[in-house]
């Protein structure tokens, strides 16, 4: 009786072994990655659109806002898509004959909608409210991103469940003055670039943003000069909300870390506790 | 016990010592491999095993129209429905678990026992038991609305960030069975590893030889590796009594956890255990009777096999008995009016006669004749009987699940249970695809453990003589 | 392994587990440690006697079980208390009677596995090439109803010669020359 | 909630273009299919298919690239379970599930999706915030005033106006089910003219030039509803002058032979009524007594606190209604009875110049009519006596003589000039003459305008026969129901949602119904008919309506009628329409006329009623009201022959047996129901089933009453039923009484209980009641005895969890709860529930989220009932969230049970461990993601379910966030009262509160504190927060608790 297997099947055997082991641990990974990745998610992916609609152009080269076209962000759920008459507002006048812009007049002359892919698509069981989170001091910016340096629009994000919950579990992480919700160019507090905040205490009924007001430049110096050198948009909100403060003289304080900022406007916006905006009831119904 | 008469006439009697005998006269170790290798290494397959064979196909086939039609239509092809959320599934789920102990059981617990008859009989039992898990570890999953996130039941890092609900007891259902799984096949796999070795040098074709070679790892009989087998079996065997046990516990806390009259009290946990071994035995019965006797083994498995598999029927049956009537003592002790309606109706409610049957097929039948050894020997009677308690168990599933469901707490919403087709279809597919893989298992693997067998014939008795010769 | 070459060992045929055990311990008595008995069941008597006495198998067995029930106990305890605390039916996130039943049955499948794939591991398998099979009489008997003593030629004791003849001593069936 | 004045163009807004895809749940109707859902499209695509054919192009729809998409959403495409349960469209079910298999994948991968702008957005549109507008439902006994939820100008959801007088927010079934009826995919949606199409103008054309050219409108007949617009009077007043000869016949099948048809012009104010009287009145279960929102309102405000003085309730009744079971004493009497006993009642009370039949009155009869008349003599001017509709006339004159005689008119009774349906007539009378004109071929042109007179009137008219003999016939109806099947032109009727006209409601006041979207299959209504004879053919209803109340908005608002308009669209009603309560009308307190002798006890009478559900057959094809249980029978999907125990034993049937009815030789086969406490020899069957051309959901559901009705005694006859072989196999939606009567273990009585009742009231205290008289003694009774122990906060392993916000709940007051439905239906449009067909009723998967448990209480042959509303308890300790291996039930921060759809992976253990058994599961693919028409309706902030997914009451979950949201954004605490639920909105009782029990002044927690409040089940200690009030029974000591009138139904 003679050997059944060759001398090398004995490291043949020990090898595969260890091998499956790893292409176990290997699939393992890449399912995870592959849930995540931007094939599932669309994230930073460029729909194929009707019309090249370049953000960039028109937030950061003409300086429209956001809701110039986005109407009811403060006020509803959905901030808005764009009826077509809102293009023709300007491009009746100019482009007229763009090539780019011809299913816009189609639209316009047919009374079709402009058929846009959703670019920020969520699942259909989820119910996302865009005023609440401007009205708490969350901006466009910190979930669509750099949306005025993006000539065609994608998702920054991957809008999924993990995603929000990072958030919803530490919003202070990511809140931001009222007065900043549409300044694209937003940056956290730092040494170098500190915000000044004051806070009146805020009655019932009236909304938390209008007793915070914040500003970029030290009041100290020159309020005046402050709010001349801030953004059109800063510039207008800032003086609302200092409207809404009047009265109690704001003395600011000095912001110079997110994390220090986020706790004072968690207080002062009256954020909901993790726990309550945790809670599935907040999303699902 | 033996009396002289008996020694004469029966040959199962070993003359020296009046007991039954494990193992037949005049067995050798070349004579018990040969037997059992035949079985398998022979190169044309009885006939009879293809009718079987095909019966059990044509089961699989109705399982997977149930299946295919089932994922299309989902669950509602059912009778399940409010407030009976819970059917056919469920019944046979649980009763296929608990068919599944008994392989474990005779394998772990009768070995740490030092049980020497059941050498003969546990290959096939744990055999048994892993193919009842399979068929048992299907329902779950495939009585979910979409099973096709079942997955989700894993802790695993998805997307979602939403982990699972570990109070509920159908979690800890999913590691039970997972584990109960994973151990009997190891355990299965680790005792066929040196009879692997004794198929890989009987095997005449290159084939069987490469195939058996693979699985016997190359097992050669080294002494040094027979004393860590030793100790990993013993372990084993250690580790899967309190499994076996814990299974059929965990099970049973689907119901006791419940807050259901009928599913929440404390006797579920032993009974239920009781109630596995039970039916597993019975199940041992019927498959070993026939088996036995188509490939000729009664020199294997004997009639002290038989009987001593009685007595263990017997023992659990009563300790199911004393479950039955506990429940009934209960519902009147605790004056809990729930309780007390629960088993007043689900003795005369619409649905009592189920209770009947299994009380019939559980304590009457079995209890009142496995006194007698006249019985617990007479193969006919006892392939019968096992057929009884396997319907009478699967009828105690049924009284559970069901009858405490459609009547609970609120009148209003009372309801009935009438089975689809497609719950039987399934049930039906079941049994047939447990039959299919115990037929492969029956043809290519040796279904009686030789290097056991082996260890029980006189010539493995060392002479005493020859041990102090070597002293000195 | 290096592909080694000459002989490996001498290898004796017994009939019966007694003369096996016989020849093995008075080989070792005579100083031989380079030797294996191979034997178709678990032959107790015949380890002792080549001083085979304890193995590691229930340490990696309890290490298994250990690692296994720690370690989903913390998971569970992880995952209710700390990743996504949340109010089910108002019991309490830390509901640790509960967390306790996966544990149990973690530490036992570790346990199992460690003790399984431990053993097979110690005992060097799968190792499905050996020069024992190339003795011509080895796999007709080692695996059902001979016993076997091999003296190793890495015992310094070991010679050809001398070797065969001190096996012949015992009577045994037969004795051949295993080459690699 | 912010109403919105609609100017006639938003109203008469494209609601095509506001379909939007701008959302993020495309699961719900806006965007189900990634399909640009504008209506056209949708009209484009269910042309003129309609029945059969509709299917078939569905499946083209479904073979669009955009169907697919949503199919590729793990989706299936519905099966229609409840069509026929292996649907012949397994084709579309199978590409569905292996997209569901699909799924497998795990993390599906979303396809794109698209979003459909507007071209032109209207101004007060806020895309995401819903809009109010008033209307009012124009309901033969006066119209129902509502205020429509309207979600980018799609109506989304009916609910009474809550700033009405009349019926205060309050509505009921019908009313809420007309939201599906203007969806019904399977409305008539072309003009035809004998089956080919046509336009509207060619219709307009032909029957403007064949009118003119009769000169004097000779024969020209109008068969219509009963006109409910005054707008319509006078268009049709208008008509009537320019062509004297031309006539107008109003047939209602519900209203003819009644006295309503006379017009309604007595209002009953309950609220002054401390004695009630019901003559065969079921003023309580139906909107089709006239002001049933503002009886019950009344009637149940009296019973909200018993120690401040409640009412007492007699019902004398021919079956078995909830009003007799919600009365203190209840007498059964067969309907021919009733009459005979109004007269003795009369008599006794003292009415001059009535003459009682003589009838042999049993002990108890006359124990209850002594006992009666002297609670009423007692009570003079603080009572009242409602008359039954569907009696003899002279019980409506017998109760208006009562009420004058005890000096009820003009405190309890108001009696006015005027009547709620502008063109009273004598139905009847008016209907046999058409069919005796159309038989002597008088008639040319028969114009029916709403009616579906070839199916709801009487066989033995052989109206069908008589309509052959008309050149002409024209069918003006939302559907092509059996009428306009043989009428030679069909015209699609618009929806009362989609076009103007007005109504009185029953205090009179005149509401403007204004449309809320444009006919979405191109209807018209009468007004266009009519006005298409008179000289300014092309004045729109609008216009018409608006010149009707010129005036009188002119002078209210000092000669401004605009701004009256506006107002009056903004409030929903008119002012200073309502009836004249000051003006005293003289009604002699005598009787002179005629009561008919009841038959004689053996001969079997028969009854028609109208279907509490689909009322006379118009709503047939609404799934929701088809599914709801009728009250009392908890039936659905069917009507049946309704009987008394004992008659079933005696006449040797068992329930579910198929019987034969006859009624002077006409025949039709019906299954046989018992109704506890139903007088015996006597079978009551509702109207309205039995439709052949109903659609898909109404035909063939139930058996054809009409066919056995006689044009002389529409109500009540004599008849015979004969057992024939077979089952029918109605879907009854609870356990039924009759299958379990408690023969054995601690049940009380004879066997002639219901099991579910003695143990629902006895030891598991699930009902508790006690008598004023035991409440005075022992205030706290609800918390005392077997059964009844509310475990203490502590006795739990594990420590209590703390809501430190807003822990919200809901109270149910059972005293006043009437169990009329209203809840239901309610719930069904708020939360997108499937209906699922009668099949899967019938083995017990119907989806409503609340029921309403029916109790009968002691001996069936006369018993109490106890209604319970059952909606998820919310537990706090929730057995089912403890079970889920997934967490797909949690708890949220404020105490809610909230199950997650989307992560259930549907092991169905939560609805095992639930002890109230609330929780509703997909067995199979019931939500319909395929009609367009259905999508349309549904409630944006709610997931439509898929197969294989739990779920249950929400509290309203969706209406809690919103409320969360603004408070939070307005930076206050969220109002008590802030919040409704659907089925508190609904509720005409207002038994149902809602609101936080952390806040202790909100009236939710001061209802809790109340000391009748109770938790069902509470020994579980699952700590619900949902509670009950227990009821209290304002007994008349005279009269024992319950007339046992001792019929056992033994068998």
């Amino acid at each position: 009786m003679p050997q059944i297997f060759d001398r090398s099947s004995n490291a043949l055997a020990r090898m595969s072994l260890v091998l499956s082991g790893i292409l176990v641990i290997a699939l393992g990974v890449t399912l995870d990655q592959l849930q995540r990745s931007p094939w599932v998610t669309r994230q930073g992916q460029r729909a194929d659109q009707p019309v090249p609609f370049s953000h960039k152009h028109h937030v950061q080269g003409l300086g429209l806002q956001c809701q110039y076209c986005h109407t009811t962000v403060e006020k509803s759920s959905y901030a808005g898509i764009p009826p077509t008459r809102t293009c023709m507002n300007c491009h009746a006048q100019i482009w007229t004959n763009a090539a780019l812009l011809a299913p816009v007049r189609n639209s316009w002359a047919t009374g079709q909608s402009i058929p846009w892919i959703k670019v920020h698509d969520l699942p259909d069981f989820v119910y996302f409210n865009h005023s609440i989170h401007v009205n708490k001091g969350i901006g466009c910016s910190t979930c669509h991103g750099r949306v005025d340096e993006m000539p065609l629009m994608y998702a920054q994000n991957t809008l999924q469940m993990e995603w929000c919950l990072d958030c919803h579990r530490n919003p202070a992480k990511n809140l931001r003055p009222t007065s900043q919700i549409y300044n694209m160019a937003w940056e956290k507090p730092s040494q170098d670039k500190p915000v000044w905040c004051s806070a009146v205490p805020g009655e019932s009924g009236v909304p938390t943003a209008d007793s915070v007001s914040c500003v970029t430049k030290d009041p100290a110096t020159n309020a005046a000069a402050a709010a001349a050198l801030a953004p059109p948009v800063l510039l207008m909100k800032a003086a609302l909300t200092s409207g809404g403060a009047q009265g109690a003289d704001p003395s600011y304080t000095k912001f110079t870390s997110q994390d220090a900022l986020g706790h004072f406007l968690l207080a002062h916006y009256k954020i909901k506790t993790p726990q309550q905006i945790t809670s599935c009831d907040t999303c699902h119904r | 016990m033996a009396t002289s008469e008996v020694k004469q006439v029966d040959p199962g009697i070993d003359p020296a010592t009046g007991e039954f005998r494990v193992i037949g006269q005049g067995q050798t170790f070349r004579s018990v491999t040969e037997k059992i290798t035949r079985i398998v290494l022979t190169p044309h397959t009885p006939l009879g095993w293809f009718a079987y064979f095909g019966v059990g196909g044509a089961g699989v086939t109705v399982l997977m129209v149930a299946l295919v039609w089932l994922f299309l239509k989902g669950v509602g092809i059912w009778a399940v429905t409010q407030p009976v959320a819970w059917g056919f599934a469920i019944i046979n789920f649980v009763w296929w678990i608990g068919i599944g102990h008994a392989g474990t059981l005779i394998s772990a617990i009768l070995l740490l026992f030092k049980q020497g008859w059941r050498n003969s009989i546990n290959r096939f039992a744990e055999a048994m038991t892993i193919f009842a898990v399979v068929c048992a570890g299907m329902f779950p999953l495939i009585h979910l609305g979409r099973p096709w996130v079942a997955y989700w039941v894993f802790p695993l890092p998805f997307t979602m960030n939403v982990w699972p609900q570990f109070r509920s007891p159908l979690m800890w259902d999913v590691f039970a069975v997972s584990t109960y799984a994973t151990i009997s096949v190891v355990f299965w796999y680790i005792g066929m590893v040196p009879d692997f070795g004794t198929m890989r040098d009987r095997a005449e074709s290159k084939l069987a030889q490469y195939a058996y070679g693979m699985l016997s790892l190359g097992w050669r009989g080294s002494v040094r590796h027979w004393a860590r087998y030793e100790t990993a079996s013993l372990l084993l065997a250690g580790l899967a009594t309190p499994l076996v046990l814990s299974v059929h516990t965990v099970i049973s806390f689907d119901f006791a956890v419940a807050a259901l009259p009928g599913w929440h009290t404390t006797i579920f946990p032993p009974y239920f255990v009781a109630g596995a071994i039970y039916s597993g035995f019975a199940m041992v019965l019927t498959l070993a009777i026939p088996l036995r006797k188509y490939y000729g083994l009664e020199a294997l498995v004997t009639e002290r096999h038989i009987d001593n598999m009685g007595k263990v029927m017997l023992a659990t049956g009563f300790i199911v008995g004393y479950g039955y009537g506990m429940e009934v003592f209960m519902a009147w002790y605790s004056a809990d009016h729930w309780e007390a309606f629960m088993m007043w109706n689900r003795m005369f409610g619409p649905m009592g006669w189920s209770y009947w049957v299994l009380v019939t097929c559980n304590l009457f039948i079995p209890l009142t004749t496995l006194w007698s050894r006249k019985l617990r020997t007479s193969i006919t009677y006892m392939f019968i009987l096992s057929i009884i308690v396997n319907t009478g168990m699967w009828f105690e599933r049924f009284v559970i699940v069901v009858t405490s469901l459609y009547r609970d707490y609120l009148p209003s919403s009372w309801g009935t249970y009438y089975a689809t087709k497609w719950d039987y279809m399934t049930y039906i597919g079941t049994l047939g695809l447990f039959t299919f893989l115990f037929l492969l298992f029956v043809r290519f693997l040796p279904m009686i453990p030789m290097s056991e067998i082996r260890t029980m014939l006189p010539a493995a008795k060392i002479k005493p003589k020859a041990v102090t010769e070597a002293g000195d | 392994m290096p592909a080694r070459e000459g002989t490996y060992g001498l290898l004796a045929e017994f009939d019966t587990p007694g003369d096996l055990i016989r020849a093995a311990r008075q080989a070792r008595q005579d100083g031989w440690r380079r030797l294996d008995c191979y034997t178709p069941y678990p032959v107790e008597e015949a380890a002792e006697a080549i001083g085979f006495h304890r193995n590691k198998v229930p340490l990696l067995t309890l290490i298994g079980a250990m690692i296994g029930g720690a370690a989903m106990f913390s998971l569970e305890t992880w995952i209710s208390v700390l990743a996504y605390p949340l109010n089910i039916g108002g019991r309490p996130t830390y509901s640790w009677p509960a967390f306790l039943v996966p544990a149990y049955e973690w530490t036992i499948l570790w346990a199992g596995l460690s003790a399984a794939f431990g053993m097979l591991a110690l005992n060097g398998l799968p190792a499905l090439y050996h020069p024992l099979f190339n003795a011509p009489n080895f796999r007709n008997g080692a695996t059902t109803d001979k016993f076997f003593l091999c003296l190793e030629a890495l015992d310094p004791k070991f010679d050809l010669v001398e070797t065969k003849s001190y096996l012949e001593s015992f009577q045994p069936a037969s004795v051949v020359e295993v080459e690699y | 909630m912010s109403k919105i004045n609609p100017s006639a163009k938003s109203a008469d807004n494209d609601a095509g273009n506001a379909v939007n895809n701008d959302n993020n749940n495309a699961q719900d109707a806006r965007s189900g299919a990634g399909a640009p859902m504008t209506l056209d499209a949708v009209r484009a695509q269910l042309q003129g298919v309609k029945g059969k054919k509709f299917w078939r192009s569905l499946d083209e729809l479904a073979d669009s690239p955009e169907f697919r998409a949503e199919v590729e959403r793990e989706f299936p495409s519905a099966a229609q379970e409840w069509l026929d349960p292996v649907s012949r469209r397994g084709f579309l079910r199978l590409m569905g599930a292996s997209m569901a298999l699909a799924g497998l994948a795990g993390c599906t991968k979303q396809p794109d999706e698209t979003i459909y702008p507007y071209v032109k957005a209207p101004e007060d549109l806020i895309l995401g915030k819903p809009m109010y507008f008033a209307t009012a439902h124009p309901f033969p006994t006066g119209g129902v005033p509502l205020l429509m939820k309207s979600d980018e100008f799609r109506p989304i959801k009916v609910d009474g106006n809550p700033e009405h007088p009349y019926n205060r927010g309050g509505s009921d079934p019908y009313s809420q089910g007309t939201l599906l009826d203007l969806y019904d995919p399977d409305r008539s949606k072309k003009v035809t003219y004998r089956g080919e199409d046509r336009e509207w103008m060619d219709f307009a054309q032909a029957l403007r030039e064949k009118v003119q050219e009769s000169k004097d409108g000779t024969g020209i007949y109008f068969l219509s509803a009963t006109i409910t617009s005054p707008t319509l009077a006078r268009q049709w007043q208008a008509v009537q002058a320019a062509y004297p000869k031309a006539k107008l016949v109003q047939y209602d099948p519900a209203i003819a032979g009644t006295y309503a048809e006379k017009g309604i012009n007595t209002r009953y104010a309950l609220s002054a009524a401390d004695v009630i009287v019901s003559l065969d009145a079921d003023f309580l279960s139906s909107a089709s007594y006239p002001g049933f929102h503002g009886l019950v309102r009344d009637y149940a405000n009296r019973r909200k606190d018993p120690a401040a003085g409640m009412n007492r309730l007699y019902a004398v009744e021919s079956m078995t209604t909830t009003t007799g079971m919600k009365a203190e004493h209840r007498l059964k009497l067969r309907a021919s009875e009733i009459p005979a006993f109004a007269a003795e009642l009369a008599k006794a009370v003292g009415v001059a110049g009535v003459q009682p039949p003589a009838y042999a009155w049993t002990s108890e009869q006359q124990a209850f009519l002594a006992a009666l008349a002297k609670d009423l003599k007692a009570n003079a001017g603080k009572s009242a006596v409602l008359p039954g509709m569907y009696q003899d006339a002279s019980v409506a004159e017998l109760a208006q003589a009562i009420n004058a005689a005890l000096g009820n008119v003009g405190k309890t009774v108001f009696v006015s000039q005027e009547t709620v349906n502008p063109l009273p007539s004598d139905q009847i009378a008016d209907l046999k003459a058409l069919v005796a004109d159309l038989n002597a071929g008088k008639v040319d042109w028969l114009v029916i305008l709403n009616a579906n007179p070839i199916y709801t009137t009487p066989a033995d008219l052989n109206f069908a026969s008589a309509f052959n003999k008309a050149n002409i016939v024209a069918h003006l109806g939302s559907h092509m129901d059996e009428t306009g099947q043989i009428a030679h032109w069909h015209v699609p009727a618009a929806h009362y949602l989609e076009s103007w006209s007005d109504v009185r409601a029953y205090d009179g006041t005149v509401s403007i119904v204004q449309p809320m979207i444009d006919p979405l299959y191109g209807g018209h209504t009468a007004h266009h008919v009519l006005q298409m004879l008179l000289n300014d053919p092309l004045v729109s209803p609008y216009d018409a309506v608006r010149a009707t109340w010129q005036q009188v908005l002119a002078k209210n608002n000092k000669g401004d009628f605009e701004l009256g308009w506006r107002k009056s669209l903004h409030d929903g009603w008119v002012e200073g329409t309502a009836f004249d309560t000051a003006a005293k009308a003289n009604v002699p307190a005598e009787f002179h006329g005629s009561v008919p002798a009841p038959a004689s006890q053996e001969t079997l009478e028969i009854i028609y009623r109208p279907d509490p559900s689909i009322y006379d057959g118009r709503w047939s094809n609404v799934g929701w009201l088809q599914e709801l249980p009728k009250p009392i029978l908890n039936l659905s999907w069917d009507n049946a022959a309704i009987v008394s125990g004992y008659t079933l034993t005696k006449l040797g049937l068992k329930e579910d047996d198929i019987v034969e009815l006859n009624v002077g030789g006409k025949r039709v086969q019906a299954p046989v129901v018992v109704a506890p406490g139903h007088p015996d020899n006597s079978v009551t069957v509702y109207l309205g089933y039995g439709r052949e051309f109903a659609g898909r959901v109404g035909s063939g559901a139930g058996f054809n009453a009409y066919l056995i009705r006689t044009v002389n005694a529409p109500f009540y006859t004599a008849g015979s039923l004969r057992k024939l072989d077979g089952k029918w196999g109605v879907a009854i939606t609870k356990s039924h009484y009759q299958d379990h009567r408690g023969a054995r273990f601690g049940q009380q009585g004879s066997g002639d209980n219901s099991l579910e009742a003695d143990e629902a009231l006895g030891p598991r205290g699930i009902i508790r009641y006690a008598t004023l008289e035991e409440f005075k003694v022992n205030p706290n009774f609800a918390h005392e005895g077997e059964g009844r122990e509310t475990p203490e906060s502590d006795t739990s392993l594990f420590p209590n969890w703390q809501y430190n916000e807003a822990a919200w709940g809901m109270s149910i007051d059972m005293n006043s709860c009437v169990g009329c439905n209203a809840c239901i239906v309610s719930c069904y449009a708020e939360n997108n529930i499937a209906v699922v067909g009668k099949q899967q009723v019938r083995i017990g998967r119907d989806m409503q989220w609340i029921r309403i448990d029916t109790y009968f209480e002691g001996d069936l042959a006369a018993p109490r009932a106890h209604f319970q509303p059952m909606n998820c308890q919310q537990c706090e300790n929730a057995p089912c969230e403890q079970v889920c291996p997934v967490g797909a039930t949690v708890h949220s921060s404020e105490g809610l049970n909230v199950m997650v759809y989307n992560r259930c992976i549907g092991t169905r253990y939560c609805s095992n461990n639930c002890p109230y058994k609330v929780r509703r599961f997909n067995f199979l693919l019931f939500s319909d993601y395929e009609t367009e028409s259905l999508k349309l309706m549904r409630n944006p902030d709610v997931t439509v379910r898929t197969r294989g997914v739990m779920e249950k009451c929400s509290y309203c979950v969706q209406r809690i966030s919103a409320a969360k949201i603004t408070a939070d954004k307005e930076n206050r605490p969220v109002r008590d009262g802030e919040i409704i639920t659907a089925c508190q909105q609904a509720c005409p009782a207002e038994a149902i509160v809602f609101g936080d029990l952390n806040d202790k002044t909100s009236r939710a927690a001061k209802l809790r504190a109340n000391q009748r409040t109770y938790q069902v089940i509470a020994d579980v200690n699952t700590r619900p927060r949902t509670t009950y009030m227990a009821e209290v029974l304002n007994l008349n000591p005279e009269l024992e608790a319950t007339p046992a009138e001792h019929m056992p139904a033994k068998g």
